[in-house]
């Protein structure tokens, strides 16, 4: 998507943190699963977030979707504060909804799929009567292509695949026509046959109903596949994002790279001659509740510099990319004295 | 029985964020402090429990249906002849209700008292004091609670180890109903079948009472400890086998889903041998909860002993309850009743340091 | 490490003997609503030094499988038909279905070790490391004592990177990836001649996944151990496996090189799971995965399982159950494969 | 999962157990009264310490009174202390474990104290000396003391779950979708707690029956309410078991134990129901699935060895 001035984003979060005390044994220590966070979803476009889990990826849908709320920053719905009140609260639901990972605790497995999509409709008032409830939930069903839609109606959860499951929590959040889908990881649970279906159902759902969709996920492939643009989290801030394609074919932070090279690729095949990253960078991930010098990736970075341990880095502008990572404010001073030069 | 756990907002799913730096071995002193800390709380709660019975205590009698100081009196004037000493009179206008004196002066002198162990004086066996009596008595009351729940426990793991190593051989499907119905048996009932079949019908063995009662009591002579032995055979089979069939189920149902666990099944894939499995792997893990429910139990198991002393005759503190009942001897009741909570605390916390000492996990919660 | 080629690699499997074959071998569950069939005439050979990748979904009895192969399916999973022979090195050939639990002792760790998913689940929450690799190491070895057992387990641990002094720790000390390893050095401290690994890596991150894997590759290369390697993401295994077994509904549909999977995979259901895995670095194209969803096993259709969810299907298909055969370069059940087919399938099997 | 419930041998033995006690509960006094002429007030001065006979179907006590109408009068006492403690005592456990595992923080904090506290409360040490000192131990008092006291380990249990509940993504989901709080406890929520609820109702049945009994037993029970405890109770002072009268001394006994019996029959086909590990039904079916293929495996093979 074009990022025009006027354009205004309609989720938005600027400098987001999300700390949390936990007690680990008697000591208290603060979690920093957010620790500043600048994001920008416009209407219909689909942007991915990508990272490892304890990144924070996860937290910054449910902070969306007010299941958590912000210790600091603030977090805006097309250009206004979003106001947490039960009347506020509704009007926001019914534009923005959260689908979550997994879609064999998302649904309550007690009750039967004409109950799960029946109660949305009446408590929206979008259909009255048994009739007209039963009506909208088939229609429901058939837009998520669960057809014969009589066949699951009167099903249970249990009855069906972890597929089908989502497709019902999809179904759910159709209900209300939101104009924004977060889709925290919607298909990690799935298996690899039925994964595509689901992302194209969103892709799809983008095209048809202008839908925007926020993408998390760990798995970079399924980003690339899905998403317009990409934004790369590490440690509860992003290091990195720009246009899907360009992240991927030439990613500057040293994550990025990380996360690109440790990702299995199928072309990368035994016998393909081509090698596989026979190490990847040591150390594990990172710990939020440390407090760290300098850059938070610095310890496990290949790059690593002096300057890294001490001064932390800003998420800089190039070229319509952003990246935290001191070699890119090197290079973009590289790139603004040839200018110079050139001039 | 479980740890408390803080509740804490989720984090991301996914594995811990990596702690190990700061990971201490087994015992060191910060895990020390952590268990303490825990142990601590608990012993908070215990306090407070102690300190509501000690209040119901003091209330209970001044809703009692006419005036109980009064009663007693009568009694023991009954008894006795003469009027209570000045000394027994204050201590029952002061427990059982004054109506010259401020409850709260009241019961901060009964307060007073009872910490310093004084329970007042026995109405029965006026002017013996409560304390002497429960002093007596309790010995035999601990040694038949704390032998019947280890016997019982230990019986019961056994057994129930076995059952649910290989579970629904036949064995498992017999003794299972069997264990079930033994153990809904009334203690006091399965007592008085078995007075009447071992010592009546064929006796085999004594009916009645801790020891025979012409030697003198001397724990160091073995004649008198073989009376003891031989005296609580009867008592300890009936609480052993109305008790066994919990702790049977409990590890019985432990070890079935304990056997399923990866652990386990490494373990067999190591090729140990399957009683090294058994035991290192499946029945240590299972083990945990019964262990800790053990010191719980003895606590729990009072009231079985009580009901059971009073079919036995056996000079315990059920026997003495069960005599002052029949008496309205209030000072004992309420003496032993104090008892009982009191004693039921202390094996709680015996338990709750078992198992912070036991589980190397429960510090990390 | 050397790379080989596609060539080698054929050549390496073709001459190395056989280690483990499973011949006939059935799984039953036994349930109260009736046995499932969760392994069904498996039918393959595990060469020595080979990794052989097995891949599925869930329910397709990839884990099932591993599980017999090892003697280690746990109630209500029965093996019941078939064999497995295990070639134990300087042994003869032994059945492994017919040894009871005290026989198979002589086979288990020290010919064959398992690596389960959850590391956390598989080591015993109330034992140090120390105790639990030192169990192992004396009960295969009468000639450690103690003290030199503990040196073999310390350096176990120092070759998947774990420092040695953490040999005194309790698993929930460790993290969630050190775990996995201490799990892997474990799986090795008797030099097992072949290793089952179930889904290693699927509950850790994606660069702790990378780096587990290099290590045990490199420990592959140099101790020569065979891997079995159960895990339902394909593209993992197309990098890391020999020869990868394709599962479906109980039964392996395929058997191929990993180049063969890669670039001609012929069984539709491979080809429709081939292209169930976005690119990373070919030019992304619209893809389809496979409609509907995995069979229930407890009511398999009469015929070829996958036919329900097949675009190429046959009347054929709906009927009988297609043998697993030999096809050129590997082994695949399609009745496609075998007879005469139309032309636009068979465009479609080609392309 | 219902079907499977009943369809368990154990769980059809203890329904059919408690359901005899509970019709005999409703139906034994005016039965006993008007059919069988006999009530446990009533003396029968020809048929003293009397065996069963037709006049006196379970025969007489000592003084001559109907074995029967005891035990029937006495189901009726047992079944409602057992019912009013059970409904009291679950009562609590789900209001108060609800209430703490939703709310969370302070009001947490403060439940689960007193959750603690009453546990380490002896009940029977309290009902002991609360009925000991009014000299009354009648069915409400005991219900009520048991009910009041007996509900922690089933309000833990809740708490727990309803903790686990309310972090679970449906509750999440379902506040996203705009459903009143309220209904998501009621509705959606309480459901999934009937597998801690059911069992300890009946543990509580079991509690109460047993309390009761005990009560009786001592002589703290009120005389006025013929219970089977009260029954044992003069059975022994009146030596009815050396004297041979096991019809008087034997059937309360007998019932006690059946009703604990039944309750933990039925708890555990419901364990076998949520814990599929626990399925013994499965676990037959395994040995005999077992057995069959080593017969087979005996006609056909070899049993053990080396491949050729």
């Amino acid at each position: 998507m074009p990022e025009t001035t006027e354009q205004v984003p309609v989720l938005e979060a600027r400098n987001l943190a999300l700390h949390f005390d936990v007690h680990v044994g008697g000591d208290r220590k603060t979690i920093k699963a957010l620790d500043g966070v600048d994001l920008k979803l416009y209407a219909g476009e689909i942007m991915a977030l990508v990272g490892e889990s304890g990144s924070g990826k996860t937290t910054i849908a449910r902070v969306f979707s007010l299941i958590y709320k912000q210790t600091g920053g603030e977090v805006f719905f097309r250009g206004e504060p979003i106001k947490v009140s039960p009347r506020h609260e509704r009007e926001y639901f019914n534009n923005v909804q959260l689908i979550f990972q997994d879609p064999f605790a998302s649904l309550n497995s007690l009750k039967k799929i004409s109950y799960i999509l029946g109660r949305v409709l009446k408590i929206h008032g979008l259909a009255k009567g048994r009739k007209d409830v039963r009506q909208k939930s088939l229609e429901l069903l058939e837009r998520v292509s669960m057809s014969p839609a009589e066949a699951y109606i009167d099903r249970y959860p249990t009855d069906l695949s972890g597929g089908q499951r989502q497709r019902i929590a999809i179904a759910r959040s159709l209900a209300v026509s939101p104009s924004v889908i977060l889709a925290d990881e919607p298909t990690s649970m799935l298996d690899a046959s039925i994964r595509l279906d689901v992302l194209n159902l969103l892709k799809d759902l983008r095209e048809e109903e202008g839908m925007a969709v926020m993408y998390i996920t760990h798995d970079i492939a399924s980003a690339r596949y899905l998403s317009d643009r990409i934004s790369v989290m590490y440690g509860g801030v992003i290091v990195e994002s720009g246009p899907t394609e360009e992240v991927i074919a030439n990613p500057k932070h040293p994550y990025t790279k990380l996360l690109l090279a440790a990702a299995p690729n199928p072309a990368r095949f035994k016998g393909s001659g081509v090698a596989i990253p026979s190490e990847a960078a040591a150390g594990t991930g990172m710990d939020n509740s440390k407090t760290h010098g300098g850059c938070r990736f610095a310890a496990r970075c290949p790059a690593v510099m002096d300057r890294c341990l001490s001064q932390e880095p800003a998420l800089l502008e190039l070229g319509g990319r952003q990246s935290a990572c001191w070699l890119v404010e090197d290079e973009a001073q590289a790139a603004a004295s040839g200018e110079l030069v050139s001039h | 029985m479980s740890i408390d756990v803080q509740d804490h907002p989720p984090l991301d799913k996914g594995p811990e964020p990596d702690l190990e730096v700061k990971k201490q071995p087994r015992f060191s002193y910060k895990a020390r402090v952590q268990g303490f800390k825990y142990l601590g709380k608990r012993l908070v709660t215990y306090l407070i429990v102690a300190f509501i019975s000690l209040v119901a205590n003091f209330m209970l009698p001044r809703f009692m249906p006419g005036n109980p100081a009064d009663q007693m009196i009568q009694s023991i004037v009954a008894k006795t002849g003469n009027m209570p000493s000045p000394y027994a009179l204050a201590q029952i206008y002061a427990r059982y209700g004054d109506p010259n004196q401020n409850v709260l002066v009241a019961f901060w002198h009964y307060l007073v008292q009872t910490l310093q162990g004084d329970l007042g004086l026995s109405i029965q066996y006026y002017p013996v004091p409560v304390a002497d009596l429960i002093g007596r008595a309790l010995p035999w009351t601990l040694y038949l609670a704390i032998f019947s729940t280890i016997i019982g426990w230990i019986i019961g793991t056994w057994a129930g180890a076995k059952l649910g190593w290989k579970p629904g051989r036949r064995l498992d499907s017999i003794v299972t109903p069997i264990a079930m119905f033994f153990s809904s048996i009334p203690a006091f009932w399965l007592g008085l079948l078995l007075v009447w079949f071992i010592s009546y019908k064929n006796g085999w063995l004594p009916p009645q009472g801790a020891y025979n009662e012409s030697l003198a009591i001397n724990l160091l002579d073995p004649t008198f400890l073989t009376s003891v032995a031989i005296y609580s055979i009867l008592p300890m089979a009936t609480l052993v086998l109305v008790g066994f069939a919990n702790w049977m189920f409990t590890m019985r149902n432990m070890m079935i889903t304990t056997v399923n666990e990866d652990y386990v099944q490494l373990a067999r894939a190591k090729g140990l041998k399957p009683n090294k499995v058994l035991r290192n792997y499946a029945a240590r893990n299972a083990l945990l909860p019964n262990f800790t429910g053990l010191a719980q139990s003895i606590g729990a198991s009072l009231t079985a002993v009580i009901l059971a002393e009073s079919v036995f005759i056996y000079p315990g503190v059920g026997s003495l309850l069960f005599a002052a009942q029949g008496t309205r001897d209030y000072p004992v009741m309420q003496g032993v009743m104090l008892l009982i909570i009191l004693v039921s605390l202390v094996f709680n916390f015996i338990a709750d340091s078992v198992y912070v000492l036991l589980d190397p996990r429960t510090k990390e919660k | 490490m050397k790379l080989e080629t596609v060539a080698e690699i054929a050549h390496r499997i073709a001459t190395s003997p056989p280690l483990l074959e499973a011949k006939g071998l059935c799984v039953d569950y036994v349930t109260e609503a009736g046995n499932i069939r969760a392994c069904d005439d498996i039918n393959i050979t595990l060469h020595r030094g080979e990794i052989l990748g097995i891949a599925g979904e869930s329910a397709s009895g990839k884990s099932t499988l591993l599980a017999a192969l090892g003697r280690l399916q746990r109630a209500p999973a029965v093996t019941s038909a078939g064999q497995v022979v295990f070639h134990a090195k300087g042994k003869e050939p032994v059945d492994l279905t017919r040894l009871s639990e005290e026989q198979l002792v002589d086979y288990r760790w020290s010919g064959i070790s398992i690596v389960m998913q959850s590391a956390m689940a598989c080591l015993n929450p109330v034992s140090r490391l120390k105790a639990q690799f030192l169990d192992v190491l004396l009960a295969h070895d009468s000639s450690l004592t103690k003290a030199t057992a503990t040196a073999r387990a310390e350096e176990l641990l120092q070759m998947v990177g774990i420092p040695s002094h953490r040999i005194n720790a309790f698993p929930h000390e460790l993290s969630g990836g050190m775990q996995q390893r201490a799990l892997i050095a474990l799986s090795l401290a008797c030099d097992p001649e072949l290793v089952l690994m179930d889904e290693p890596t699927t509950a850790v991150d994606v660069v702790m996944q990378r780096q587990i894997l290099a290590k045990v590759l490199e420990l592959q290369e140099k101790l020569g151990f065979a891997i079995a390697f159960v895990t339902h993401d394909l593209s993992l295994l197309l990098e890391i496996s020999d020869r990868i077994a394709i599962m479906y509904g109980g039964k392996i549909v395929e058997v191929g090189t990993a180049a063969q999977m890669y670039e001609a995979p012929r069984h539709p259901y491979t080809q429709g799971l081939r292209n169930a895995f976005p690119p990373l670095t070919e030019p992304v194209r619209k893809l389809t995965g496979i409609p509907g969803s995995p069979p229930n096993l407890l009511n398999l259709p009469q015929g070829c399982a996958f036919a329900p969810r097949c675009s190429q299907k046959i009347a054929r298909c709906e009927s009988e159950i297609p043998a697993l055969l030999d096809i050129s370069g590997g082994r695949a059940a399609c009745h496609l494969l075998t007879q005469e087919i139309p032309e636009p399938a068979k465009e479609a099997l080609n392309a | 999962m219902f079907a499977r419930f009943m369809s368990l041998r154990k769980v059809q033995i203890g329904l059919v157990i408690m359901g005899v006690f509970l019709f005999a509960a409703a139906v034994g006094q005016p039965f006993s009264e008007h059919v069988l002429g006999w009530t446990p007030y009533t003396f029968d001065g020809n048929a003293m310490g009397q065996a069963p006979s037709a006049s006196h179907w379970m025969g007489t006590t000592s003084s001559g009174q109907d074995a029967l109408s005891w035990l029937l009068y006495g189901a009726r006492s047992s079944m409602l202390v057992g019912l009013i403690s059970a409904v009291i005592g679950t009562a609590l456990s789900v209001v108060i474990g609800t209430i703490a595992g939703f709310s969370g923080g302070a009001v947490d904090r403060f439940l689960n104290g007193v959750i603690l506290v009453v546990q380490n409360i002896p009940s029977f040490a309290i009902l002991f000396m609360i009925a000991g000192l009014l000299q009354n131990a009648n069915v409400l008092l005991v219900s009520i003391i048991i009910g009041g006291l007996e509900w922690t380990g089933g309000a833990r249990a809740i708490r727990a779950q309803a903790m686990s509940l309310r972090g679970r993504d449906f509750t999440a989901a379902l506040r996203t979708i705009g459903e009143h709080p309220l209904r998501v406890i009621l509705v959606e929520v309480l459901p999934h707690l009937s597998g801690i609820i059911s069992p300890m109702f009946l543990r509580l049945i079991a509690a109460g029956v047993g309390m009761q009994a005990s009560l009786a037993f001592l002589g703290i029970g009120s005389a006025a309410e013929p219970s089977w405890g009260l029954m044992i109770n003069y059975a022994t002072t009146q030596n009815a078991l050396f004297n041979g009268q096991w019809w008087w001394f034997g059937p309360p006994g007998v019932c006690l134990a059946l009703i604990g019996f039944a309750t933990t029959m039925i708890n555990f086909g419901l364990d076998e129901v949520t814990n599929p590990t626990l399925s013994s039904k499965r676990m037959t079916l395994m040995r005999k699935f077992l057995k069959q293929k080593k017969r087979q495996d005996a006609a056909g093979q070899p049993k053990i060895g080396a491949m050729a």
